[in-house]
């Protein structure tokens, strides 16, 4: 009985304060069709990963409008980028270049040591 | 005095009729055309109308405009082109059909989107994916929906916005009915159906209306009819014609898979191609949906870019029965209106 | 065979604590548990109202349901007017009686909580009794409970309580009438049956779990061992 | 003190020398020791004459810019080939005036400041022969001058911006051959030698001024105008013009581009005149994208500013590339550039390691953009069964893309990550054939798989071989079709002729004027990424508006990304070859055809007319 789940308080809460938006800046500069997104999930519907594993790119997008980071990463090396999101997607959003963008700043961050 | 005003309505759907009726009863010339061989438009197609499930005929019934001597109607007139000449606008149709008149009072309507423009989706394609018109002819049928093999459904799918809210269709706007019309039309099959399984695919539920909410309710309370989070993004048919469906319970988080034994897709209102064409030689515009433009959103949404001409019902925007009847109520007033105060400059 | 879903509709909290969910989140916005725990009141009520079984089954086998504390913040703010408080009573009631709360490791603790507060009622006439509380069980009270503990005579008669003494005043002890009374209460009531239940899952869990005395029965001593010690990391 | 006026263009001539051996070493240098050794052997085996060749027709005569647009050819052509003549003649001139094999370069450039007499063998035809020349060259100049102003005179839409180096270099060079001709008609008028153009024009400067005046600084500007111009052409755009024998050479002798930059990359670069033809070709000006064209792209490569924006902001359909007249491999190029600028991007595609492939002769790959095209997997299936073909579909549930998405945004070590995945399925298949229906997925598994033994067809192919091999029957259907080839396909894999082969057994395949390898890009493109919704819009109805003209019965196309680009058009029924093919099969006793067009007639849903309006 070493733990106690109720001693451990670490919230779950979307932190809105501890905003990272590192990654949010870099692709809203570039790519203005990612803020008309609606969370519709087209494209994890479709997604040619996300049909293969756990891949969500509409949560990619969600995480990245509410600044939070962690494990991105990871997740989005799992994209094929076979561009069957950007042909659903009802806003017209470029989701391919959306990702290309993540990816790019990624490798930025990730050079800088700050991720 | 008014009796020598001539008026042109272009359209005898319900919003044409309504318009007539009350103009012909206030004393003006009233010409309906009509382009299909009988008048009533779209509502022709309909069954039960939301929220009340109350008969689509019954509504025809009451607008169908009556004898008059004031009104005449000719049916099987395409009208393709509105110009004017000498104060007085000239309507033609491709034939030799002309029409003349001091003032015109479009009540177009609307046209259907093409579901098979979203060709994913698979209609034209499946036998067992059909659209809400579809639907709409079964259930005035009096027949139950089926499966292609003549099988009861066990489960239904019903996807919102198809050809609206959807930038791949050329349509960004919301068609505002179709949410509804999924709800009604999840009621009456589970209706038709107690142990079917009714699936709701919405992007955002935009039950505006009132009474609509009620309906909502009762739908999930009393027919235990679901509503997922998710735009289908594609269908694909089994080997024994079953559908499988793909979308994203996108408050799970998680990509879903489906089967459905019939899919209805809800689909959207369209502007009418024939816009354009009237908008041709005159002033008229249309606005960013192909919809006539109106002079004001808020206090001229009857009244388009060129004087002399109204707009009644859903060739301004998509709307339901009772809003359409609203504007052409409206717009009577205003054709009123401006007669007289013609008039009163004279 | 009853459906789960037949089981959880028979109860009338369900029909008082569920109406028609719209998703809208305002119940996992409010839940101190959400806050915490990979826990949702909403989407627990999306899946009680899917109707769809596999799911209410491996809703009721997973450690979620225990992890609502039952404060009912959701009740007041449904705009629908649902209760998912109810429903994971529902659930929780549905899960003891089929035995599925052995499944996940915060069900198990049932026997725990059985074993303590269910025991202390019957023979103390309380829940929670100063001298239950060991500190050896509950090392999670600190320092300064495990001091009063040692300390308890002094500590309640220097507050003015009647520690487990005849006559009146708090803490006092309960009389033999009134304890055959609760007793009563819990046979009529069938919180004995409900009792027996989770007596009865536990030990046939612990028996195919291999915590068995020399004779191939379930030994209870191992078991409870088990789960006091059974790792809150292993999820 | 004559010679100084030559010190202007030897010091020119001398620093170009210097920049252009230096360059050359370090673009030797830079390549491969395969590719040096590539370079070794064609030097001195028989290549050296093809090379030389190539470098006379295409630096000299400039051949392909003159077929393709003669006007521009000549401008080229008389500049090039003119000035070229120019100092070989020159050279020659001055050989025999000086009795000598071996004569000072400056003497024969400024010949006729320092030869006065005339007075050797042929000097009448040579000054002849070298004012022919002279105004050979000059209505080039007079044809660069007008372009630089009036470009749509030589149909060309736009050109190229200009840079300071440009610009030096630019005017130095429109000034040199004005300038020679003063110089020389003043010497003809001083001398009074000169052949019909120098004494003609010493005439009428000897009518207005004094040549005697005039003489000397028009020579010292003539070689001040050489000078400059030779100083500023390593750091113009005119440095494609040694570059370009570089370029030649090194492509001869098989040097191919690398999955990175090298100095066949410069090479290739610095070899770019910037004619601007490949402007004009790009469609993407019509989506008012002016900046990300192959000329500027290899003008950033150049100078080292290339964006994203710019770099991802291309189809990648080829049709640049078609009509470059040096022959710089434009798309080559710019997947190069891509795959510098991701090398830094992860990938891992660890989940696709538990997928089990299943026996099958056939395995179908359908690709990630045919699912979003059911009709064409519903045809392709309908064909499978007719035939009684044993097919796997491999992505049928589950859809592993096939790479080249990938490739196309310079991904490839990703790309070989998905590709090693699919050939093990494909192989573990035990197939002797791959049908693909999509281009996209066609180019990648015919360039970039590694299949022994499995014969990768693509399904215009496949059926036609059905239909040839009489496996399968069609019918004449009597459509009227346009068909748009997709550019992966077309252009990417030069298949032209099997998609309207097969359409020609069943109808008629319209002849147009944009197609084959110079046909459209639909706009849909997954090779641009920058591109905006509303963009590809504008190129899609660019092609849609061109077909139109032809009023087809229908748009047939072979591409799923290209059949949903078009359709959302929503100006002309659009199909898949399969699905032509589908709605014309005969089964063994003849049965009704079944017209693709036949829509669901939604008016048909609508109920008998039950009320007149015989009111």
């Amino acid at each position: 009985m070493s733990q106690f789940d109720f001693l451990k308080p670490k919230s779950r809460q979307i932190e809105f304060e501890q905003f990272d938006d590192r990654i949010l800046t870099f692709v809203l500069e570039r790519e203005r069709s990612f803020l008309t997104c609606i969370s519709c999930g087209g494209c994890t519907a479709t997604c040619s990963a996300g049909n293969l594993t756990s891949f969500n790119i509409r949560k990619i997008g969600l995480s990245l409008r509410r600044g939070s980071i962690n494990d991105l990463s990871d997740e989005i090396q799992k994209c094929m980028f076979c561009g069957k999101c950007t042909l659903v997607c009802p806003r017209d959003i470029n989701i391919r270049n959306v990702v290309l963008l993540i990816k790019k700043r990624i490798a930025q961050l990730e050079s800088e040591k700050t991720l | 005095m008014t009796e020598k005003r001539n008026i042109a309505i272009i359209g005898a759907g319900i919003a044409g009729q309504e318009a007539a009726s009350v103009l012909a009863g206030l004393g003006y010339k009233v010409t309906l055309l009509e382009k299909q061989e009988r008048m009533g438009g779209m509502l022709n197609k309909w069954s039960k109308l939301f929220p009340d499930f109350s008969s689509s005929q019954q509504i025809l019934d009451t607008v169908q405009v009556s004898a008059n001597k004031n009104l005449s109607v000719i049916c099987n007139a395409d009208i393709s082109s509105i110009t004017k000449e000498n104060g007085r606008f000239e309507l033609s149709d491709n034939s030799s059909l002309k029409v003349y008149a001091d003032l015109v009072l479009l009540a177009t309507g609307y046209n259907l989107f093409d579901a098979t423009l979203k060709e994913e989706y698979g209609y034209g394609v499946f036998e067992n994916v059909i659209t809400s018109v579809d639907f709409e002819k079964v259930h005035k049928s009096g027949k139950k929906l089926t499966t292609l093999l003549g099988k009861e459904p066990r489960r239904v799918a019903i996807i919102h916005c198809v050809g609206s809210r959807d930038a791949k269709s050329g349509n960004t706007y919301c068609s505002k009915v179709c949410c509804i019309t999924g709800v009604k039309q999840a009621i009456e099959v589970t209706r038709m159906w107690p142990d079917c399984e009714v699936f709701n695919f919405y992007m955002d539920l935009r039950l505006y209306g009132s009474k609509y909410d009620s309906l909502y309710l009762e739908a999930q309370k009393h027919h235990k009819v679901q509503f997922i989070r998710g735009r289908l993004s594609e269908i694909s048919e089994r080997q024994d014609k079953g559908l499988q469906l793909k979308a994203e319970d996108t408050l799970q988080g998680r990509p879903l898979r489906m089967n459905a034994d019939i899919v209805i897709l809800l689909v959207g209102m369209e502007a009418c191609e024939q816009n354009a064409d009237l908008c041709r030689n005159n002033t008229l515009d249309l606005d960013e949906n192909r919809f006539f433009k109106s002079k004001n959103i808020h206090y001229a949404r009857n009244i388009s870019t060129q004087p002399g001409i109204f707009m009644a019902g859903s060739c301004i925007c998509p709307m339901s029965v009772n809003e359409t009847l609203e504007s052409s109520r409206s717009a009577a007033f205003l054709v009123d209106k401006s007669f007289r105060s013609v008039q009163v400059e004279e | 065979m009853r459906t789960l879903m037949q089981r959880l509709g028979e109860d009338v909290r369900l029909k008082e604590g569920l109406h028609a969910c719209m998703s809208c989140g305002i119940c996992t916005a409010v839940c101190p548990a959400a806050e915490y725990f990979e826990y949702d009141p909403r989407s627990i009520v999306v899946t009680v109202q899917s109707g769809n079984e596999a799911k209410i089954r491996k809703l009721i086998e997973s450690d979620t349901i225990w992890m609502c504390g039952q404060c009912m913040s959701c009740k007041p703010r449904c705009p629908r007017n649902n209760c998912p408080g109810l429903i994971i009573s529902v659930l929780r009631r549905v899960s003891q009686e089929t035995g599925a709360f052995v499944k996940s490791r915060l069900g198990r603790q049932q026997y725990l909580i059985l074993k303590t507060i269910g025991t202390n009622i019957l023979e103390t006439g309380y829940c929670v009794f100063p001298a239950s509380v060991v500190p050896e069980t509950h090392p999670e009270q600190g320092d300064v409970w495990r001091w009063i503990y040692q300390n308890k005579e002094a500590v309640y008669e220097r507050v003015g309580a009647n520690l487990d003494k005849e006559g009146p005043g708090a803490m006092r002890k309960i009389d033999r009438e009134n304890l055959n009374e609760l007793e009563r209460i819990f046979a009529e009531s069938g919180g004995n049956s409900f009792f027996s239940t989770i007596v009865k899952f536990s030990r046939a869990y612990a028996k195919e779990s291999g915590f068995t005395d020399a004779d191939g029965e379930p030994d209870m001593e191992k078991y409870t061992d088990f789960l006091l010690n059974e790792d809150n990391d292993e999820k | 003190m004559e010679n100084i006026i030559s010190i202007p263009f030897l010091v020119g001539m001398a620093y170009l020398f210097i920049v252009l051996i230096f360059r050359c070493i370090k673009w030797i240098a830079g390549l491969s020791k395969f590719d040096k050794i590539r370079l070794l052997k064609s030097i001195t085996g028989r290549r050296l004459f093809q090379s030389i060749k190539e470098t006379f027709m295409e630096a000299l005569l400039h051949r392909k810019i003159f077929r393709k647009n003669p006007v521009l050819g000549y401008m080229h052509m008389s500049l090039a080939f003119g000035w070229f003549l120019l100092i070989v003649v020159g050279h020659l001139e001055t050989m025999m005036a000086e009795h000598s094999m071996f004569v000072p370069f400056h003497k024969a450039v400024f010949f006729r400041y320092y030869e006065s007499s005339g007075d050797f063998y042929l000097s009448g035809f040579f000054a002849f022969f070298m004012d022919l020349l002279l105004l050979f060259v000059l209505s080039g100049l007079m044809f660069a001058i007008v372009k630089r102003f009036r470009k749509k005179l030589f149909g060309l839409r736009r050109t190229t911006r200009l840079k300071s180096g440009d610009k030096i270099a630019l005017t130095s060079l429109w000034l040199i051959f004005p300038l020679r001709l003063l110089a020389e008609s003043t010497s003809a008028a001083v001398y009074h030698n000169g052949g019909f153009l120098t004494s003609g024009v010493g005439f009428v400067i000897d009518f207005i001024g004094n040549p005697a005046i005039l003489y000397y600084p028009l020579w010292v500007a003539y070689s001040l105008s050489l000078g400059f111009f030779f100083a500023a052409l390593p750091n113009s755009r005119y440095m494609h013009i040694p570059t370009e024998v570089v370029f030649i050479f090194m492509r001869n002798a098989g040097i191919r581009l690398k999955k990175q930059n090298d100095s066949y990359t410069d090479v290739q670069v610095f070899s770019c005149s910037r004619c601007g033809i490949c402007l004009d070709k790009c469609q993407l000006s019509v989506a008012g994208i002016d900046d990300s064209q192959s000329v500027y792209l290899l003008k950033n490569i150049r100078n080292k500013n290339l964006s994203d924006e710019k770099l991802f902001n291309c189809q990648m359909c080829g049709r640049c590339q078609i009509d470059c007249p040096v022959g710089i491999e434009t798309i080559e190029l710019r997947t190069v550039q891509r795959i510098e600028s991701t090398r830094d991007y992860n990938s891992s595609y660890d989940y696709l390691i538990q997928e089990i492939a299943t026996k099958a002769d056939v395995v179908y790959f359908a690709g990630c953009m045919t699912h979003l095209t059911p009709r064409v997997i519903s045809s392709m299936k309908k064909i499978f069964a007719t035939v009684g073909e044993g097919v796997w579909f491999m992505d049928e549930v589950k859809a592993p893309c096939c790479g080249r998405p990938l490739m196309l945004a310079g991904q490839y070590e990703a790309a070989r990550k998905l590709i090693e995945n699919n050939s093990r399925m494909i192989l573990d298949s035990g197939a002797h054939t791959l049908v693909v229906s999509c281009p996209i997925c066609y180019k990648v598994f015919k360039e970039d798989y590694k299949l022994p033994d499995v014969e990768v067809v693509f399904h215009a192919q496949y059926i036609d071989a059905l239909i040839a091999s009489g496996r399968l029957m069609v019918d004449a259907i009597g459509l009227r079709m346009v068909y748009h080839d997709p550019c992966e396909l077309g252009r990417g894999m030069g298949m032209y002729e099997a998609p309207r082969r097969l359409l020609g057994r069943m109808g008629e395949v319209v002849h147009m004027k944009d197609e084959k390898e110079y046909a459209y890009c639909c706009g849909g493109s997954l090779g641009n990424i920058k591109i905006t919704e509303d963009e590809r819009k504008l190129l899609r109805n660019q092609a849609l508006v061109a077909y139109e003209s032809y009023s087809p019965d229908v748009l047939v196309t072979a591409c799923p990304k290209c059949k949903k680009t078009f359709a959302a058009g929503r100006k002309m029924k659009v199909l898949d070859v399969v699905e032509v093919v589908a709605g014309a099969i005969l089964a063994e006793k003849p049965q009704k055809v079944e017209n693709p067009l036949a829509e669901q007639d939604v008016d048909a849903l609508a109920f008998a007319p039950d009320m007149t309006c015989n009111l």
